[in-house]
């Protein structure tokens, strides 16, 4: 059966969806805008526009494949948005021990969090209604509800600078040559193993197409001004925390923990501590972004961050991140972060009423997710 | 360009009335000078407004008229703008710290003003009740503000007495009915008045007046004249409201939009520091409304006759 | 020194209020393999969850003596690390995570700098599976790709992975077929050669009796006796399980098959995941009434796929012909199969079978709830009523029909969903593996409940892993391999070997 | 052990934690408020307050015991309140006729809701949030953004309307005589069936309370003005559904569904149609909470609603309901909701500055959820 093919192809490479989405997605706009849609600037907008949104959604990622959620990351950009704020501008904090401050108590509240979901056994989504309601209070008490601004200029940079064009071409150089070393290292230790290769033509290809990626990320983006540093700060979370999810004890036990909790306890895994520092990252992420949001507003609002948790969590699971756990990956839930940022970006270029934009953008959500599910094969 | 200028039209939250009403006035004056418009709806987020800004750059608008939700935070954008060589205008909510190129506006604290100055007319003494803003809206600080440069004598000499003040989550009706039936309740009906910020508070705590039997008796301010508080002034439950003729300051904006772009000089009468530079400045004057002098509305074509005796 | 590896004294552990264990003291010498036996219920899980750390020092009274000194261990990893491994009996694998990564959770190995050192893991994967002569599964993909007998291969490659030098596994053949069990046993000899010490517990009485040099016998969370195996038998054992005599394992048939009245045509399914393979590749069979057909084959052969697409249930594509009595029956869903009169009762009782938020008697009616609901409300004395004698008929043992289904031992678990099914009334019955995991009196008893069933003259498929059973109370078998079918044989002078033989599709040596 | 007892106790009758705290939070309040709090007219105002919540939590506590979870209810409720405020104010239609349309319109909502989730798989979190952006979205269009007031007297009615004292009187002892003729007929059908019986003591002490309880209720409301209608609404609801989860063979079926929905159909039960129906349940209470929402404030704005979902999914996890689905009761999220109601009630009585309500109204959730895992036995 020809339809049957389709499926496999879906089901194996499942992030294919996805990316039909997305380009239907941009051919869409960029026809309707005559082009606008695909100019480098408004490449360049889109991404810093998903920066907040793509920074939470590593985090959630975590966080939802091992089998919780974290309701109170929306308030709690805020608060640490709004802290970062108060020390540049009424303390006048230098930018580095700023930013080490506001990250080490992002990770604090995130432990506490952990805290309170890992032992003390009290279900996260509990912690995080309470924590979006406690966080954001604190923040109004923080900031007394006026806006804090603005911001010194360094800080504003992080949030509004870019890469210069020459560094962006070395780093896009950087990267492929990292690539290759990876795959010939791969190729050396699988046949020291006695473990099947893969065909050499199947990693050439894959080398060519992330090479292609590569420069019309890198190019692009040069023709504009640069790489944006949110964005630059966006590929390098993705780089880690895939690293982390394939790569080490720690992101695996995250599946194990969302998959079967008790089969991976009686694994002798300490299962409080690793779902404790899941929650303590996604502090860390709530810091980073907090921080962004406040260099892109150039002040501490208290309303900043509200309902941004839902966004962030919207982008796992249009990325396929399983509701239940035990399933899912960071860059799923980045090009989900990108799906939605496009939406958005797209049909306010095209003017189109706000009650279209939403009834829009919520048709599409269900619909992309349904596509997901229903080209997925199996399961009846 | 300059015959045929675009223009975009950053409005913070089409789902509060009053912007509706200046998006329309506004299109409308725009397009009979030639322009054509982009609206922008942020819903109350300071991170989409700003990504509403950077699109409209991209879509190459000669102006930007826009209000702010958040007034202070809209720097970065307005410098991308200014790189652009676009043009800035504040409306109705002045924009700090930024290089924008005209202001045009109500003035809030005179607002707070004018509500306190009603209701104060009507109860020189008693309990009062203030039921501010969205606690996250600087505009409602600014209310508060004024509102009390009113008060603030007669309450150090004992004839006003505050019994409660609250802010209200998102300006939201609901929400203000509630507190309002606490207070009551709190304070066994000794309440003489409450000085809301805007209609759509001041609505929920007259339906909480209502179930006490006190609608009318206890005086309630309001502002924006939206059609359900301009009925509630005329059926004598709701105070006053603070009428600002919204068609005036959004053909004054398309006007003075058109007139930047075409580099001609605009009418301004007055000047604002927003903090980065002395801001040119149209201001319009708030008209206090009462019973007495509802038709103003009809006269403005503000709303039809039939709108206004309609139940 | 001690003699004994492992003492464990006046072991008592409590469940709101219940007592598992009433103070039990067991021995084992190192290098033995010792043979836990007891009824459903009687505490052998529990008690080697208290020995191994799952509930830790503190949960539980008495002591444990490992190598003569106190073990007071908190936590799983106090045990392994002492060289206490244990294989559950639930399966306790991670279905999102390949099989070499469940075969090294808590124990990865790393690169310097922390990264997983795959290429090692997956290496040392495929040796230990060769170990166990499984040649079929792939390890880098998710384990929740394979079915129920390759999970309990990989759950015992990830034991053997542990370096154990006390292994405990808890019903490790219960989802075997013979030949794996052979491979199984192989295996545990060659690791008493090694010196590790072993607690076996089985209720395949025939396996303890092969491989065990001790018996300890527990009943109602009481020790009973330990004895050397070169004292016992499998009625000894029997005998001390039950506390009475049990003179036959099969109850005597006493009934004839009658006409033909069910057919299954040209039952084809496909793979989930891979719409090109067959699971099962066109299977035809018929059925008399009255008669009961077991249908054998080794582990992966696809008998579970093949009976589900009869009843509708299969996840993937499939097509199925059913017919009774001449007349087409729709079994497109199990609510169809079920209205029609067919009724299946799943091999998973864990995720397939029980409720677990429902008690007891609300498992057992809810496939028939709407019997009792008069208007809109369910007359749940009536239901009361029924539902005690249901337990009452299939001597299903439960202190309360209101307690939540989960507090029952396995074998009253089966015998509840059992019961769901059959007040169902269905005209044709099919039992997948019915009996695992279930002591042999409980056997004994659904054995009896079929052949009751039968004379009545409903027909009954069984698919089981155990060929003694198989032999032991059908009339006709079927040989299913590799999704095919490849033997049709009436039970008369059946042996074990003619029914390898023909599940391997050539002739045993 | 004492501890053992007492835990035991608290197991045995899941709903005492929650009790306790609600006497502990009463008694603070009342403390606070010099009696201010327990006045009838302030539990009059509590009990409306409550209402919308409350209403929206009988269904959501049968969403969450089914598995899924329902993130549109906020906009939906908006949407169905708009509808009925356009329907009556623009349209001049009459009550009746109007709440039925908007109650038609509510079901059939929650069944396409119902559908997506449950026919084509679309994970309902996902259809939620796609709902709650969608149904605003139309909400907008409908209303055009503007306020629709004011809405009609008999409308407004419904929901500050009272029951006349001596109705209350009625309702309170008709009630007490069903509970009697109950519990007779129990006896009897216990004795027929040959089933043992519950001492008389017993079911004499249980009569007691009930006849305590109603008393109080209606003696408290009724020195007042009487049973507000909204709360009468509510009571009703309670009835209906706890007769629904605990004596229907649907009731049973959502359990089931929620605790293994496998199991449950290979059982022969048509899981997907009561998924379908629980949705159409939720559909028809956002109907009914926007008729109240919108006959409270005598007008249908374009923001009413906004996160409502949070709190009625609050209520619910607050009472108990398990968020792994299978287990919960309907009383528990109306007396979660009291909670909820009565911190805001209180802290508003006391003239508390907006952040520090925030942030004791987090932490008291979140407290009280601990308590309540706390005290329960068993599973670490
Ligand atoms: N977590 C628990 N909570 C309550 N009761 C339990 C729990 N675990 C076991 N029990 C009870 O303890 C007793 C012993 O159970 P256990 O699982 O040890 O039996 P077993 O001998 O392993 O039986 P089987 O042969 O069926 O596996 C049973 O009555 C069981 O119901
Ligand atoms: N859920 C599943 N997903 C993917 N593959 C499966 C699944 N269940 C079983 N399989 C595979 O399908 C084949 C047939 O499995 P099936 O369970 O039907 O065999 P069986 O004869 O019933 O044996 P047993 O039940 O003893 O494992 C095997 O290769 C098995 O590993
Ligand atoms: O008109 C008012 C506006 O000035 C304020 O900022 O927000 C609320 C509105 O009612
Ligand atoms: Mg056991
Ligand atoms: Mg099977």
């Amino acid at each position: 059966m020809k339809s049957n093919q389709f499926k496999k192809l879906f089901t194996q490479y499942k992030m294919l969806a996805l990316l039909v989405a997305i380009v239907l997605i941009w051919g869409f706009f960029t026809w309707m805008t005559e082009g606008g849609f695909l100019t480098p600037r408004n490449m360049s907008n889109l991404m810093r526009q998903m920066a907040v949104t793509g920074i939470l959604a590593c985090g959630m990622s975590l966080v939802i494949i091992a089998g919780e959620i974290d309701l109170s990351v929306g308030s709690l950009l805020g608060l640490l948005g709004g802290v970062a704020a108060v020390l540049d501008v009424t303390h006048g904090m230098g930018l580095p021990v700023n930013m080490i401050a506001v990250l080490c108590f992002g990770l604090l509240i995130g432990l506490f969090n952990g805290y309170l979901t890992a032992y003390l056994h009290i279900p996260s989504f509990i912690v995080g209604l309470g924590g979006m309601l406690a966080y954001r209070g604190i923040l109004l008490g923080v900031t007394d509800g006026v806006t804090i601004a603005p911001v010194s200029e360094e800080f504003v940079y992080i949030g509004q600078g870019y890469l210069p064009p020459q560094w962006g071409v070395v780093l896009g150089v950087t990267l492929f040559v990292i690539a290759i070393a990876l795959t010939f290292r791969q190729r050396k230790s699988r046949a020291h193993h006695g473990l099947e290769q893969v065909p050499p033509w199947r990693d050439g290809l894959r080398l060519g197409i992330i090479a292609a990626v590569l420069f019309g990320f890198v190019t692009t983006l040069n023709s504009y001004e640069g790489i944006p540093l949110p964005v630059l700060l966006l590929l390098a979370l993705l780089g880690i925390f895939t690293y982390m999810t394939t790569q080490t004890v720690f992101g695996r036990r995250i599946y194990a923990v969302g998959s079967n909790m008790e089969a991976t306890r009686l694994s002798g895994i300490n299962v409080k501590a690793v779902k404790l520092w899941i929650f303590g990252i996604m502090g860390l992420m709530c810091a980073l972004a907090g921080l962004i949001n406040t260099a892109r507003l150039a002040a501490g609002a208290p309303s900043a961050g509200t309902s941004a948790e839902l966004d962030a969590i919207a982008a796992c699971f249009i990325g396929g991140t399983s509701m239940r756990g035990g399933s899912g990956t960071v860059y799923g839930a980045l090009i989900g972060a990108l799906v939605m940022a496009s939406l958005d970006n797209g049909m306010s270029m095209l003017d189109v009423d706000t009650y279209w934009q939403m009834i829009v953008k919520g048709g599409i959500l269900t619909l992309a997710v349904w596509v997901d599910v229903a080209t997925r094969t199996g399961k009846r | 360009d300059a015959k045929n200028p675009k223009i975009g039209f950053c409005i913070d939250d089409l789902r509060l009335e009053r912007w509706t009403r200046d998006r329309d006035y506004f299109v409308k004056e725009a397009e009979r000078l030639g322009a054509k418009v982009y609206v922008q709806s942020a819903d109350a987020s300071e991170q989409r407004q700003i990504s509403q800004i950077e699109n409209l750059i991209s879509r190459g608008v000669d102006v930007l008229v826009i209000v702010p939700y958040n007034a202070t935070v809209l720097n970065n954008a307005i410098r991308e703008a200014k790189k652009a060589k676009i043009k800035v205008v504040s409306y109705d909510r002045l924009i700090l710290n930024s290089d924008v190129d005209a202001y045009i506006s109500f003035d809030n604290q005179k607002v707070g003003e004018l509500q306190a100055e009603a209701i104060k007319a009507i109860k020189p003494k008693g309990n009062y009740y203030l039921l501010g803003g969205a606690p996250t809206d600087n505009n409602a600080k600014m209310l508060r503000e004024g509102q009390l440069k009113v008060l603030q004598p007669l309450i150090d000499k004992g004839d006003i007495k505050v019994v409660g003040k609250q802010w209200v989550k998102d300006w939201s009706a609901s929400e203000a009915m509630a507190i309002v039936e606490n207070a009551l309740t709190a304070n066994n009906n000794k309440i003489d008045a409450i000085v809301a910020s805007n209609d759509a508070t001041a609505g929920g705590a007259i339906q909480a007046l209502t179930s006490q039997k006190l609608q009318g008796k206890v005086p309630v301010s309001g502002q924006d004249a939206d059609l359900a508080a301009v009925k509630r002034v005329i059926a004598g439950t709701q105070a006053m409201t603070v009428y600002k003729p919204l068609k005036l300051i959004a053909t004054e904006a398309a006007k003075l939009s058109v007139q930047l772009v075409r580099n001609e000089k605009p009418g301004f009468n007055s000047q604002y520091n927003n903090g980065a530079k002395q801001v040119p400045t149209l201001l319009l004057k708030p008209i206090p409304l009462t019973k007495a002098n509802v038709q103003v509305l009809a006269d403005d074509g503000f709303y039809s006759k039939a709108q206004l005796s309609a139940n | 020194m001690s003699d004994y590896l492992l003492e464990m004294r006046g072991i008592v552990k409590q469940f709101d209020g219940v007592r598992a264990l009433n103070g039990i003291d067991i021995k084992v010498k190192a290098g033995e393999c010792v043979g836990l036996c007891g009824e459903n219920g009687a505490g052998k899980s529990t008690l080697m969850k208290v020995l191994s750390g799952v509930y830790p020092h503190g949960t539980y009274d008495g002591g444990i003596y490992w190598d003569g000194a106190p073990l007071q261990a908190t936590s799983i990893r106090e045990t392994e690390a002492a060289g206490i491994v244990i294989i559950h009996q639930e399966l306790m694998l991670v279905p999102e995570l390949s099989v070499t990564e469940n075969i090294f959770l808590g124990n990865e190995i790393t690169l310097p700098g922390g990264r997983l050192d795959y290429d090692t893991m997956n290496r040392r994967a495929n040796e230990l599976l060769a170990e166990l002569n499984i040649r079929d599964v792939n390890v880098v993909l998710p384990v929740k790709q394979y079915g129920g007998g390759h999970q309990q291969l990989i759950e015992i490659a990830k034991a053997l992975n542990k370096n154990a030098r006390l292994l405990i596994l808890d019903e490790p053949s219960s989802s075997l077929t013979t030949s794996e069990i052979r491979i199984l046993l192989d295996i545990i000899h060659q690791l008493k050669a090694k010196g590790v010490t072993c607690i076996y517990i089985s209720h395949k009485l025939d396996e303890i009796a092969a491989i065990c040099d001790t018996i300890v016998t527990i009943r109602d969370g009481q020790h009973i006796a330990t004895t050397p195996m070169v004292d016992m038998s499998v009625e000894k054992i029997i005998a001390q399980m039950v506390g009475r005599e049990m003179n036959q394992l099969y109850p005597q048939r006493r009934h004839t098959p009658g006409e033909v009245v069910f057919e299954a045509k040209h039952v084809t399914c496909w793979d989930p995941d891979n719409p090109q393979r067959k699971r099962v590749d066109d299977v035809s069979f018929t059925l008399r009434s009255g008669e009961i057909l077991g249908i054998a084959g080794l582990v992966g052969a696809g008998r579970t796929e093949l009976v589900s697409a009869i009843f509708g249930s299969y996840e993937g594509q499939y097509e199925a012909e059913v017919w009774y009595q001449g007349r087409r029956w729709d079994t497109g869903s199990p609510l169809k199969s079920i209205r029609a009169g067919l009724a299946m009762v799943p091999e998973d009782r864990k995720h397939h079978g029980i409720v677990p938020d429902l008690s007891v008697g609300q498992n057992m009616t809810m496939a028939v709830l709407q019997q009792f609901s008069h208007g809109t409300r369910i007359d749940q004395d009536e239901e009361l009523k029924v539902i005690r004698e249901e337990i009452g008929r299939l001597k299903l043992k439960t202190a309360s029909p209101f307690l939540p289904i989960t507090g029952l031992s396995g074998g009253n678990q089966q015998k509840a969903v059992l019961s769901k099914l059959l007040l169902t009334r269905p005209k044709v019955l099919i039992l997948d593996e019915p009996t695992r995991g279930v002591d042999v009196g409980a056997k004994f008893e659904i054995y009896q409940l079929m052949l009751n069933l039968a004379s009545e003259g409903i027909p009954i498929i069984m698919v089981s892993s155990e060929l003694q059973e198989v032999l032991g109370v059908s009339d006709r078998v079927l040989v299913i391999g590799e999704g095919q079918l490849r033997g049709d044989f009436v039970n008369d002078n059946l042996t074990q070997e003619t029914l390898l033989a023909a599940a391997l599709a050539q002739p045993l040596h």
